[in-house]
């Protein structure tokens, strides 16, 4: 790793700035990146580190709704009382990734952006609607976080463009999400499979608005928006479940590789989503 | 190679070394700063043997840039003991020989003492899952969670709260 | 007579195919030697690189053993381990 | 001592549980390991290796990294020049030398991805890497073949061009990549087989796994301008690392001295080199010292592992349970050189049992993987996953308990071996019994829980070693170990000097001694130190108290029989005399005016290991809908001869058993379609973390404590791997309805299992 080169601005601005120089790569926890220039597979010729930012690694409460700071780590999420409460699905993914040594740096921002089919965090965010804050030349912009994945490994963002902070809507009442993954191991795994679901119902427990999405079963983390309409309308009664786990395997396009196969993958994927899918609603219920 | 004075605080003492703009911590700890008690197992953040604490938190210094230690305090290994005086959990692995070859001991050391800087009476079940990025080959965990829920005890008694 | 047989399939390649066979030796060393006159690198084979169950007990390096009227030798790979 | 001696009883210090002497230095940070040494000039090495599975080396280019600034040496399999000399023991068989030079720095042919290719030492490690990049290889690509099975079809690329299978006549006349043929057994198999009343069968498999050492393979090497040079490395055996790298580049013994650093685990991938030649001969080539330090990719690609394998089994029994006849064939892959510890598979495999007619045939297959190296009880573990699981076939079959099962069957004193040790000292019943008596035998399981239970069995070893003990001056001793303290020996080695010598164990300290400062030893493995060093430091602590008691007796005037030495005092028989006791301090405090110093030198060859046998039992719960599996609770049972610090000998018991739950679960060397290896971390390697495992409960059984030792000890460091994988498998099976017959029990496959069934 000879003649990287380290910075840390002090402003998005001077992100931004840093990141025109070609072979500038962003780093928030690092968690992955160092891991990647260790192994050879990311050269940089510039590492510009964003925890400096002032904010970058908050998480705030905002009328409800919740910013989280793209560089905030996976452990100050999972301290944070508030988000806790209002997304635990969001919390539980986070808090997924990792050592407990690793939950010390690694972040939202990164876990997107590092675009791995498999990160825990993004098929949680994609059920909560969270939206990114991107900053870039031009000032700031919004996509929705199934927009920022596009292949293993590449993102919708331009080169001197930063992650700045996610944006979680303001939870309804009844409502509730849920993250479960497969790993062969208790922890230290990458996930096999992942689900995210977030449910809202009614008074009577009936579903009126559900969004379901799977990780590691293809190329980016998917929305599985049938799965989300199988629920809609029901009470969770087994025909529904059924329903949503037949849409989330026919969604699944996954890879047989080192970490499963791709029947495997089908299948555990659609267990998956349904389990995800009660915890999320016995937590909209509680 | 763009190396960069960084001033850092290390186990209560500041210290200044250069570090390279790709070089980890846990490499100018062990060869900038010769503390060599932090191990390195994998170099990619999966077996936990160059556990150091940065500003309260656990991490694997491998898994930090050395320049990004600028103003921050880290404890490590070597300042576990106070004063020749051993941490009571370094006495309980000790006491429960919860090490056989001591590589990953180091490691267990410090995510032991951030687990209880935070969490005074953990459960069986808390310290396994707090553990989990400490591979250790040797023993089978046994006699490591035994100790570390040994040590939170003495650290109990010691400071009623 | 010593009854030498081997679980070694390197003793069978230099036998041409035998499983065991009689020795009149009174020694481990004397088993060597006419071992080697016999079967020419089975004695080396033995002295070099092989254990001896003798009697039911093993020795790693045997070749100061001595051998009874009808010791039983058993020639072993040497056992290491872990 | 001889046999039907007891060991001593009203033992002050074997048997309890001290703090380790070095205990401090590895929990403050202060113990050194093989990359913790640092000398003044010093250059770092790195290595070049093969991408491919298999190919031809058609030229190194060296030019281009030869000119990068700050690059001082080069070299390639061309620097070695391995002496004449026979084969050097290592690990789980005699090692060849000339193979393990060609896996050190490979030779015209490159045999796995991760191989060995050249090596350069340069000021940095950025330069070093850089310089790495910078050498050009030309390879001819060869077809590859990792599987073991496809590697002994006919038609399959064959390895090495000179391998005709040893043990087979006559002698074939096509070389392939069986690299020799084991056969054992005794009696009428095919008549027994005839006449049994019940018998069962199975294929089963199991994959390649690494030891997984927590401490990559380092070490520093430094040339002197007059040929000596030193070593300092973490290795299982200075001796080993001594005599092989002397034998790679051709050097005599005496001009290489050898350091033992802390070593951060080995479990017998320590005991062969692979860097430690090639940073010798870099630093020969430069005149500086060169550290070369593996990264743990490296560990994967190109150390260790233990064979996968493939075996068949068929047992015969009486419809009572009396176990008649078997027959098995054992595939063991040895990577890419010959030497799996096949044969050691085929003489543990039934060891455990009387059986009386019985055939063995074990194949050592060479393919396109790295070389294996010894991994705790070397080629046991896999023979006992198939015999374990099928003797939990036959007891599920004739509906008798798995443990009463074993009692019939079990090997007693006096029984013959396949490999022609008659068993002694054996506590295998009484272990078995241990484990039937145990609560968590009698413990009622839960709903979709099951239990497994399974046997394993180790050799032992004994030796060559030697140890010093050295009486200081204030009445304290130094004992001098020649053996890498891998799981807390020293603790043993003070153990017994303070036994021997009566005093308490805080006032004597244990040292590793480097290759010159103490008598030639074989290395730590074989779970021989504990007996075979321990019996050269007891030998020696007791020449100590004999010359304290002559020199009490030349005090006293009086004749050295009436002369008694008890709990470090010597007190004089001789009622003629009045004369007050001298205690070992006040003895050595005289020493310069008695004859000089105290101190003695012990080396021997020790006889007379006893083995060992182990029971486990492991509950355990699956997940049907994803075929995960949790361990709920485990036991470790073991016939230990007599535990010196019951402590380690419980970590043994504990570390065992989780490698094999690991084997058994998850760990595996995955390859690719191109035979690369494809998960050389140990993220995907995925090894046991604390919070995959329960506590493990052990029974250390010490009802035949070892004669042949001073203080009735055997090994216990192998045993408690060998039982784990069937263990394990044996619970699955029971939940699954069928049984599995392939490791790792992976979630994949016990989800396919189940939906099966």
């Amino acid at each position: 790793m000879s003649g990287v080169e380290y910075l840390s601005p002090g402003s998005v601005a001077e992100a931004v700035k840093a990141l025109q120089v070609e072979g500038a790569r962003v780093m928030a926890g690092g968690t992955d990146l160092l891991v990647q220039m260790r192994v050879g597979r990311a050269k940089p010729r510039v590492v510009v580190d964003l925890k400096r930012i002032p904010g970058i690694a908050d998480i705030r409460e905002q009328d409800g709704a919740f910013i989280i700071g793209a560089a905030a780590s996976g452990a100050a999420i999972g301290e944070h009382e508030g988000l806790r409460k209002a997304w635990p699905g969001v919390v539980e993914a986070a808090n997924l990734i990792g050592s407990t040594q690793v939950q010390g740096r690694a972040s939202l921002g990164g876990n997107l952006c590092n675009a791995s089919p498999a990160a825990d965090s993004v098929p949680a965010l994609i059920a909560a609607g969270a939206a990114c804050v991107i900053a870039g030349p031009k000032g700031e912009r919004e996509a929705p976080v199934e927009a920022i994945q596009t292949a293993p490994g590449k993102t919708s963002l331009a080169a001197n463009e930063v992650l700045v902070a996610f944006r979680l809507p303001k939870r309804a009442v009844y409502s509730g999400d849920a993250y479960l993954r497969l790993i062969p191991r208790t922890e230290m795994d990458i996930a096999v499979v992942g689900a995210g679901v977030s449910v809202t119902l009614d008074a009577s427990g009936k579903c009126v608005d559900a969004r379901v999405s799977v990780g590691a079963v293809a190329p980016t983390a998917l929305l599985v928006e049938a799965a989300g309409a199988a629920l809609i309308g029901s009470s969770f009664e087994e025909v529904a479940l059924a329903k949503l786990e037949a849409a989330v395997a026919a969604a699944a396009k996954p890879i047989s590789d080192k970490r499963g196969t791709a029947e495997y993958r089908t299948k555990v994927a659609a267990v998956l989503a349904r389990r995800a899918a009660l915890i999320a609603r016995d937590r909209a219920k509680a | 190679m763009s190396r960069k004075v960084v001033n850092a605080t290390v186990n209560g003492e500041p210290v200044e070394f250069l570090a390279g703009g790709g070089q980890s911590l846990l490499d100018a700890l062990r060869d900038e700063l010769r503390l060599t008690g932090s191990k390195e197992g994998c170099g990619t953040g999966d077996c936990g043997a160059c556990s150091v604490i940065v500003d309260g938190r656990l991490v694997c210094a491998c898994l930090m840039l050395a320049p990004e230690a600028e103003g921050k305090r880290i404890e490590t290994i070597e300042g576990l003991a106070d004063n020749g005086h051993l941490h009571p959990l370094q006495h309980q692995f000790l006491e429960h020989a919860a090490l056989q070859c001591g590589f990953c001991t180091p490691g267990l050391l410090m995510a032991s003492k951030a687990l209880l800087d935070r969490n005074p009476d953990p459960t069986e079940t808390e310290v396994r899952y707090w553990l989990a990025g400490n591979i250790c080959r040797c023993t089978g965990y046994d006699k490591v969670v035994r100790a570390v829920m040994d040590a939170a005890a003495d650290l109990r008694q010691e400071k009623p709260r | 007579m010593a009854r030498v047989v081997s679980i070694s399939s390197r003793f069978r390649d230099l036998t041409g195919g035998l499983d065991g066979l009689d020795v009149d030796a009174r020694s481990v060393r004397e088993l060597v030697r006419m071992l080697e006159a016999r079967f020419p690198g089975l004695g080396a084979l033995v002295e070099g690189e092989m254990a001896l169950a003798i009697d039911g007990e093993i020795h790693q390096d045997a070749l100061m053993e001595p051998l009874g009227p009808h010791s039983e030798v058993v020639l072993i790979p040497r056992i290491s381990g872990g | 001592m001889s046999d039907g001696n007891q060991p001593p009883a009203n033992l002050k210090v074997v048997g309890t549980r001290p703090i380790r002497p070095d205990g401090v230095d590895k929990v403050t940070g202060r113990a050194q390991f093989g990359a913790d040494f640092h000398l003044p000039g010093m250059l770092t090495g790195r290595i070049k290796r093969s991408p491919h599975a298999h190919a031809r080396i058609v030229k190194i280019d060296v030019s281009a990294a030869e000119k990068l600034p700050g690059v001082k040496a080069i070299v390639t399999g061309a620097e070695f020049d391995v002496g004449a000399g026979g084969d050097i023991e290592a690990g789980e068989h005699a090692a060849a030398m000339k193979d393990v030079a060609d896996n050190c720095l490979a030779n015209g042919k490159v045999f796995y991805k991760g191989h060995a290719v050249a090596a350069v030492a340069a000021t940095s490690p950025e330069i070093a890497a850089e310089a790495v990049d910078l050498i050009e290889v030309a390879y001819e690509v060869l077809p590859h073949v990792v599987d073991v099975d496809a590697a002994m079809a006919p038609g399959a690329p064959v390895l090495h061009e000179d391998m005709f299978t040893k043990g087979v006549m006559p002698k074939p006349a096509k070389a392939s990549n069986v690299a020799q043929k084991h056969v054992m057994g005794r009696g009428d198999v095919a008549g027994a087989f005839a006449a049994a009343d019940v018998v069962v069968e199975g294929r089963y498999t199991t994959a390649a796994v690494h030891q997984g050492y927590i401490e990559p393979h380092a070490c520093v090497a430094a040339w002197g301008a007059d040929g000596q040079s030193t070593i300092w490395c973490s290795s299982q055996g200075q001796f080993l690392v001594r005599a092989m790298t002397a034998r790679i580049l051709n050097l005599p013994l005496s001009d290489i001295k050898v350091i033992p650093a802390e070593i951060g685990g080995g479990f017998g991938g320590k005991t062969t080199v692979y860097l430690e030649p090639v940073a010798l001969a870099l630093s020969r080539k430069c005149g500086r010292p060169v550290k070369l330090v593996m990264s743990r990719e490296e560990v994967f690609l190109a150390s260790g592992p233990t064979s996968g394998s493939s075996m068949d089994i068929r047992l015969a029994a009486t419809k009572d349970g009396k176990l008649t006849a078997a027959e098995m064939t054992l595939r063991y892959q040895a990577g890419a050189f010959a030497g799996s510890p096949v044969n050691l598979g085929c003489m543990t495999a039934f060891a455990c049992y009387d059986v009386e007619h019985l055939a063995l045939v074990g194949y050592d297959v060479v393919s396109n993987r790295p070389k294996v190296a010894a991994y705790r009880a070397p080629g046991a573990p896999m023979a006992a996953f198939a015999v374990e699981c099928a003797i939990d076939d036959l007891a599920r079959k004739l509906n008798i308990d798995p443990i009463d099962l074993r009692i019939r069957n079990a090997v007693k004193d006096g029984a013959k071996t396949v490999y022609g040790a008659t068993v002694r000292h054996s506590a295998f019943v009484e272990t078995l019994e241990a484990v039937k008596a145990h609560p968590h035998y009698k413990a009622k399981l839960g709903p979709g829980q099951a239990r497994g239970v399974a046997a394993g069995f180790w050799f032992n070893i004994g030796g060559e070693s030697s140890a010093a003990v050295h009486v200081d001056e204030d009445g304290g001793a130094t004992v001098v170990s020649s053996n890498p303290d891998i799981g807390g020996s020293r603790a043993s080695m003070a153990m017994m000097a303070a036994e021997t010598l009566g005093l308490p164990i805080e006032r004597v300290r244990c040292t590793v001694a480097d290759t010159t400062s103490i008598g030639f030893s074989g290395s730590t493995g074989g779970s021989r130190v504990t007996f075979a060093t321990g019996m050269a430091v007891v030998e020696a602590a007791q020449k100590v108290v004999a010359d304290l008691k002559r020199r009490a007796a030349q005090t006293w005037e009086c004749d050295v029989a009436h002369v008694d030495w008890k709990d470090g005092v010597a007190t004089c028989l001789d009622p003629s005399k009045d004369v007050k006791p001298l205690s070992l301090k006040a003895l050595a405090g005289k020493s310069a005016r008695t004859g000089g110093p105290i101190a003695a030198e012990v080396s021997l060859n020790a006889q007379g290991a006893a083995a060992g046998y182990g029971v486990h039992v492991c509950d355990l719960e699956i997940d049907p809908e994803t075929g995960r599996t949790t361990i709920l609770r485990y036991t470790a049972a073991q016939d230990v001869g007599r535990a010196i610090h019951p402590a380690y000998v419980e970590g043994q018991l504990q570390g065992g058993a989780a490698q094999g739950v690991g084997w058994a679960l998850n760990e595996e060397y995955v390859y690719n379609a191109k035979g690369l290896l494809d998960n050389a971390s140990f993220l995907d390697y995925r090894m046991p973390v604390a919070s995959d495992l329960p506590m493990i409960d052990t029974i250390l059984v010490e009802a035949k404590p070892n004669p042949r030792h001073p203080y009735g000890a055997k090994g216990v460091g192998e045993v408690p791997i060998v039982p784990s994988l069937a263990a394990v498998a044996n619970a699955v099976s029971a939940i699954v309805g069928r049984r599995m017959t392939s490791l790792p029990l992976s979630p994949a496959k016990v989800l396919a299992a189940t939906r099966a069934s």
